[in-house]
């Protein structure tokens, strides 16, 4: 009984930790984004304008609920539920942590560590899509309609790249778990070097952080809401919470991606050339993995504002043209040169 | 287990019914999805009937061939709405007897 | 990583390397379209290399006569019924490339696509005759199907092409459907997917798995009812005909006939087949009939010639049935039918091709008249393809129904015999139509200018006279046919 | 969630694939009953995850997620797209498709169809109890299991599948692209209507 709290309470906790981390995501936007362009940021509320998000959340909440009047009631409304619903759930396969002994009981740091964990997380990012198209369809007005016409191209073509940049790794790593991905990336490289994929497969991990940032519809592949000429996209219509669950899942589908980068390229929750990670699982190298992991996740985060704030937008065609023309060919060498390698080798 | 093959056929039953019923090409082919979908149900139980992996496999490959499938028909679609203005049976017109 | 053959037989590789060589031979063809679209020696150059591909395949299915075998777990079953029905397939769509040989400059658009999809297609075909498998037959089935579907739409612009192969995919797809969950059901019936050893279930034999049986055979008979166009199944067949460019419903009026009919003569003679074979023969039975009477009747009435033939096609699916539900002599008999008939009808709508070869495309009845006088041997040709379809002695028509029907009397199927001599001598209305048409003087019309392009020569001539040998000495053909289909009988005679 | 046997007692698995058996049909008579394409789409969504469901309950994890896989990341989403596609001129081309439903097909149709499915369940009512698996997929060695059969049992028909695929490819992007070289409209034909001329243009801009 002790144990199923236990696990019930672990799995919860964690199941925090994208919704926890997108306030902290939105206020890192603003600040990152004046530093680069030489402006202070939201500097009133809170010190260093930290409370600016509860500020923001405040605000939304007391916003009127607007509904348009040629929106399809019923998909206007879940549209913005399904979208994070289906980022949040794919949360649920990455290992933020090895195991951790609670009150004699071993249990692991994941909330589901299920054999097929890759696949499922490339199951089900695509009901993102599903979620857009509502919202889109939804809206009953074009902008939000082409948007989310945008959205499913554009997810459509990367996602095969994403795909086949997971297949990489799965395929050299002999593992659809996020866990034994990780084990597998245990070792050295050279005899100095930590053996991560990412020094590994570079190529492919290139190739993920590209479909990685299409896939969460941020700059410069954020042709879905490019504010310029769609004024919003697919969530042009919605305001009060429904615009606010919108906000939540984007920030948050970049948490899970970051997670996958982590677990998939950097080792997960071990810490090269140090004992974190490799140890049995006491509680305080566990909490000390999990730091790690939490650490390279908020690395990965910064270097997404970053390049939102450095690089201009795409045209759409030469977006899909960049996935089918070069990304999808690239891939397939990629695959079938690592499948060979890790063949001979 | 006798449930899920009636759950199977209900679908088939429903899926054919709305190809052969409806006239907007693309919900028959969304119908024609469904047929194929309950027979790749057929095909997983009939696998934990027996015990082996044969059905499940079928039903992979099979799931391939249902998205390959749909892919050729919203063409076919598109082409046809290019032409005629809309995605329904009912303008299709040119040929008869 | 294959397993080790155990037989004395061919390698497994060579097995499948007919399918294979299609294969690559597409793959070459898509890619030299993707790289270089243009002019018309390109276009002239990929056909040949097509070419090569088909009589590659054709030699390395050759090397499997009387050399039976099988490989990959089963899946590939090279038996001499395969290897017979495979290598008409192959000569069929090697006819079809050759005869489109003069005609770059008409198919000018979708060329690369048009050959790698036909190539692909008989890829399919050929997997189809040789499946030892059930998923491996629905393969074929699929990719063959799905070929035909973007053959059909070739000519993307016109409403009548669309149009025709929407309807093809919609009713095409339906009836993979229907496959799909007869090859579940017989799954579940038999726990097993080899088609060889499809036998209802002994593994849980306390059990009463009729239903599923029927089940089973009930789906499959729908499925393969859609696929060769038997009569309540038929609506798409003149749709697709129609709206497919000439030369592809010459491909799909023979080499995707074949596959269909090895496909529901594998199915129908498995031991699952076999144990239900009463119920089969009835329900055939019927949809012969309905198949002849409505073929016939329709095929009457049409002023389109591509209509026509495709309703007579209809017609000839229901004289083979006969021969389907005949388990003595009738696949064979079926086998051999199916070579009488595939050089007859592509030759048919070659002629269409030929003399529509400097202009639009003639298919209408009124566009044949005359034709004849203008051009003697084109018109001759054509009489011979039109006797053959009749039935008339001496053309390899007569001895196709001859073997048919008397395969049907044989099993007791007096009545239906009687059935389709009756429906042939309706059939002669319009055949003769077309004969007389053709000699009737008429005004100039916008047929071919110049010489006929060496490929059409070929086509006529091999057509013309192979139906003249299947019609005076069958023999030996005939022989093979019956050898290659024996094993099928002996189950379900046994 | 999917070491389901053993960890959640059984009346509350059987009493979850009910439920989903339900939704499963629930989703396909919106399938035939939506007015518009886009909910039926949606229907199609709603039978697909409630059938993964099924297949989780049935101990086969893998095709459940390769059914959402393909279903939901793929299908859907290109039905979709093509939904708003051929909305995009504004017109709502679709809603005008609840044109005359052939009375005689639907009647007899439906009477076909109950008696199969009603057959069918009186007869099925018998079948075995489901044999334990040799491997259960639950574990790596499961879905290893299904690797080996895929490429070994069915290597035919696992390249077969390769080509079909390919044929499919060449299918669609021939039949549904819109600018080919020298093609003209057939001029036998009567000209489309003009909407279909902004629809097709607008399809020749976004399809990629």
């Amino acid at each position: 009984m002790l144990e199923i709290l236990l696990r019930f309470l672990l799995v919860l906790a964690i199941a925090q930790i994208p919704l926890l981390l997108v306030p902290l995501l939105v206020w890192a936007e603003r600040r990152v984004s004046a530093w680069i362009q030489h402006r202070s940021g939201p500097n009133r509320v809170g010190p260093f304008g930290l409370l600016q998000p509860v500020a923001d959340a405040v605000k939304l909440l007391f916003k009127e609920d607007i509904v348009p009047e040629r929106a399809a009631r019923g998909l206007y409304v879940l549209a913005p539920m399904v979208s994070l619903f289906a980022v949040l759930v794919v949360w649920a396969v990455i290992p933020i942590g090895d195991r951790i002994v609670l009150a004699g009981h071993e249990l692991p740091l994941q909330i589901a560590d299920v054999s097929i964990g890759i696949l499922f997380f490339l199951a089900l990012a695509p009901l993102e899509v599903v979620a857009l198209s509502m919202a889109g369809w939804g809206s009953g007005s074009k902008y939000p309609l082409l948007g989310a016409l945008r959205a499913g191209a554009q997810m459509l073509s990367y996602e095969v790249v994403l795909a086949l940049a997971v297949l990489a790794v799965v395929v050299a790593a002999g593992s659809l778990r996020g866990a034994g991905i990780v084990e597998n990336q245990a070792g050295w490289l050279w005899g100095f070097l930590p053996n991560w994929n990412l020094l590994r497969q570079p190529l492919t991990a290139l190739l993920f952080v590209i479909a990685m940032v299409a896939e969460a519809n941020r700059l410069p592949f954020d042709l879905p809401e490019a504010e310029p000429e769609l004024v919003g996209g697919y969530h042009t219509e919605y305001s009060s919470m429904k615009f606010a669950l919108f906000f939540m899942a984007e920030y948050a589908s970049m948490v899970a991606l970051c997670g996958l980068f982590t677990t998939l390229f950097l080792g997960g929750w071990t810490l090269p050339w140090t004992a974190v990670g490799g140890a049995a699982p006491a509680l305080l190298p566990a909490l000390l993995g999990v730091a790690v992991f939490l650490a390279k996740v908020l690395a990965l985060l910064f270097g997404f504002i970053w390049l939102r704030w450095t690089l201009p937008r795409l045209r759409f065609l030469d977006l899909l043209r960049l996935s089918w023309r070069q990304l999808i060919p690239l891939a397939l060498v990629n695959l079938v040169a690592v499948a060979l390698l890790s063949m001979v080798l | 287990m006798s449930g899920y093959l009636a759950l199977s056929l209900a679908l088939f039953s429903i899926g054919a019914l709305g190809v052969v019923l409806r006239r907007n090409l693309l919900v028959m082919l969304i119908s024609i999805e469904v047929m194929l979908n309950a027979a790749i149900l057929a095909l997983v139980v009939f696998s934990r009937m027996y015990g082996s992996v044969d059905g499940r496999v079928m039903g992979i490959l099979a799931i391939a061939v249902a998205a390959g499938e749909v892919a050729v028909g919203l063409a076919l679609v598109i082409a046809f709405v290019r032409l005629r203005g809309r995605p329904d049976a009912t303008a299709m017109d040119l040929l008869k007897w | 990583m294959l397993a080790p053959t155990f037989l004395t037989g061919p390698a497994p590789l060579e097995l499948a390397l007919a399918p294979l060589v299609l294969v690559i031979t597409a793959c070459v063809v898509l890619a030299a379209a993707l790289f270089r679209r243009g002019s018309e020696e390109e276009r002239l150059v990929t056909l040949l290399v097509a070419l090569g591909g088909c009589a590659m395949a054709f030699l390395a299915l050759l090397q499997l006569l009387d050399r039976p075998g099988e490989a990959f777990a089963g899946e590939i079953q090279a038996d001499n019924f395969g290897v017979y029905t495979g290598l008409l397939a192959t000569v069929a769509t090697g006819l079809v490339l050759l005869g489109v040989l003069g005609h770059t400059r008409r198919y000018g658009a979708g060329w690369g696509e048009a050959l790698s999809l036909m190539l692909l297609s008989l890829a399919g075909i050929l997997l189809v005759c040789m499946a030892g498998g059930l998923l491996a037959l629905f393969l074929g089935i699929e990719i063959l199907s799905v070929a035909a579907y973007g053959l059909t739409a070739l000519t993307r612009r016109r409403g009548r092409s669309v149009e025709g192969a929407l309807r093809y995919l919609i009713l095409g797809a339906m009836a993979s459907a229907f496959l799909l969950m007869g090859i579940a059901f017989a799954y579940g019936a038999t726990g097993t997917t080899s088609i060889a050893a499809l036998a209802p279930a002994q593994k849980l034999a306390h059990l009463d798995l009729t239903a599923l049986e029927l089940l089973a055979l009930g789906f499959l008979l729908v499925g393969l009812g859609f696929k060769i166009g038997a009569v309540p199944f038929h609506t798409w067949v003149p749709d697709a005909y129609e709206g497919a460019p000439t030369p592809i419903t010459g491909f799909m009026a023979s080499a995707v006939k074949v596959a269909a009919f090895a496909a529901i003569l594998r199915l129908v003679y498995t031991p699952l087949g076999t144990a239900h074979l009463a119920g089969l023969q009835n329900v055939l039975g019927v949809l012969a009939a309905l198949t002849m009477v409505l073929g016939n009747l329709v095929a009457l009435v049409q002023t389109n010639f591509k209509r026509m033939l495709a309703y007579s096609s209809i017609a000839h699916t229901g004289y083979m049935l006969l021969g389907v539900i005949s388990p003595a002599g009738g696949p064979g008999a079926v086998l051999f039918y199916l070579a009488a008939y595939v050089p007859a009808v592509i030759g048919a709508f070659m002629v269409l091709v030929i003399i529509g070869r400097d202009t639009e495309d003639l298919e209408e009845l009124g566009d044949l008249r005359g034709l004849a006088r203008e051009h003697p041997a084109l018109g001759l040709a054509m009489v011979v393809f039109m006797l053959s379809f009749i039935g008339v002695p001496v053309t390899g028509g007569f001895t196709a129904k001859l073997a048919v029907f008397s395969a049907a009397v044989d099993n007791g199927y007096v009545l239906l015999a009687v059935l389709g001599i009756v429906m042939s001598v309706v059939s002669v209305a319009y055949y003769l139509n077309v004969v007389r048409l053709m000699y009737i003087p008429a005004a100039q019309r916008s047929w071919y200018r110049g010489p006929a392009r060496i490929g059409e020569r070929a086509i006529l001539a091999t057509a013309v006279v192979v139906l003249l040998v299947l019609g005076l000495v069958p023999g030996e053909v005939l022989e093979g046919a019956l050898d290659a289909a024996r094993p099928l009988e002996l189950l379900a005679l046994k | 969630m999917i070491v389901l046997e053993g960890s959640i007692p059984a009346a509350l698995t059987s009493l979850l694939s009910v439920v989903a058996g339900l939704g499963a049909i629930a989703g396909a008579l919106v399938v035939v009953t939506a007015p518009r394409a886009f909910r039926a789409v949606m229907g199609l969504l709603i039978t697909v995850v409630c059938l993964s469901i099924e297949y989780v309950l049935l101990a086969a994890p893998v095709i459940a997620f390769i059914q959402i896989l393909v279903y939901a990341g793929a299908v859907v989403v290109l039905f979709l797209f093509v939904v708003m596609l051929l909305d995009l001129d504004g017109s709502r081309a679709e809603s005008s498709s609840r044109g005359p439903v052939r009375w005689e097909w639907a009647i007899g149709g439906t009477a076909a169809f109950f008696m199969i499915g009603v057959c069918g369940i009186y007869y099925l009512a018998k079948l075995p109890a489901p044999a334990a698996p040799a491997v259960s997929e639950a574990t790596p060695d499961g879905v290893q299991a299904i690797g080996v059969t895929l490429l070994r049992d069915y290597l035919v028909s696992f390249e077969a599948v390769a080509v079909f695929l390919l044929a499919a490819a060449v299918a669609a992007i021939y039949v549904a692209h819109a600018h080919g070289r020298g093609e003209k409209a057939d001029p036998a034909e009567p000209d489309p209507a003009p909407e279909a001329g902004a629809a097709g243009a607008a399809a020749g801009k976004e399809a990629p």
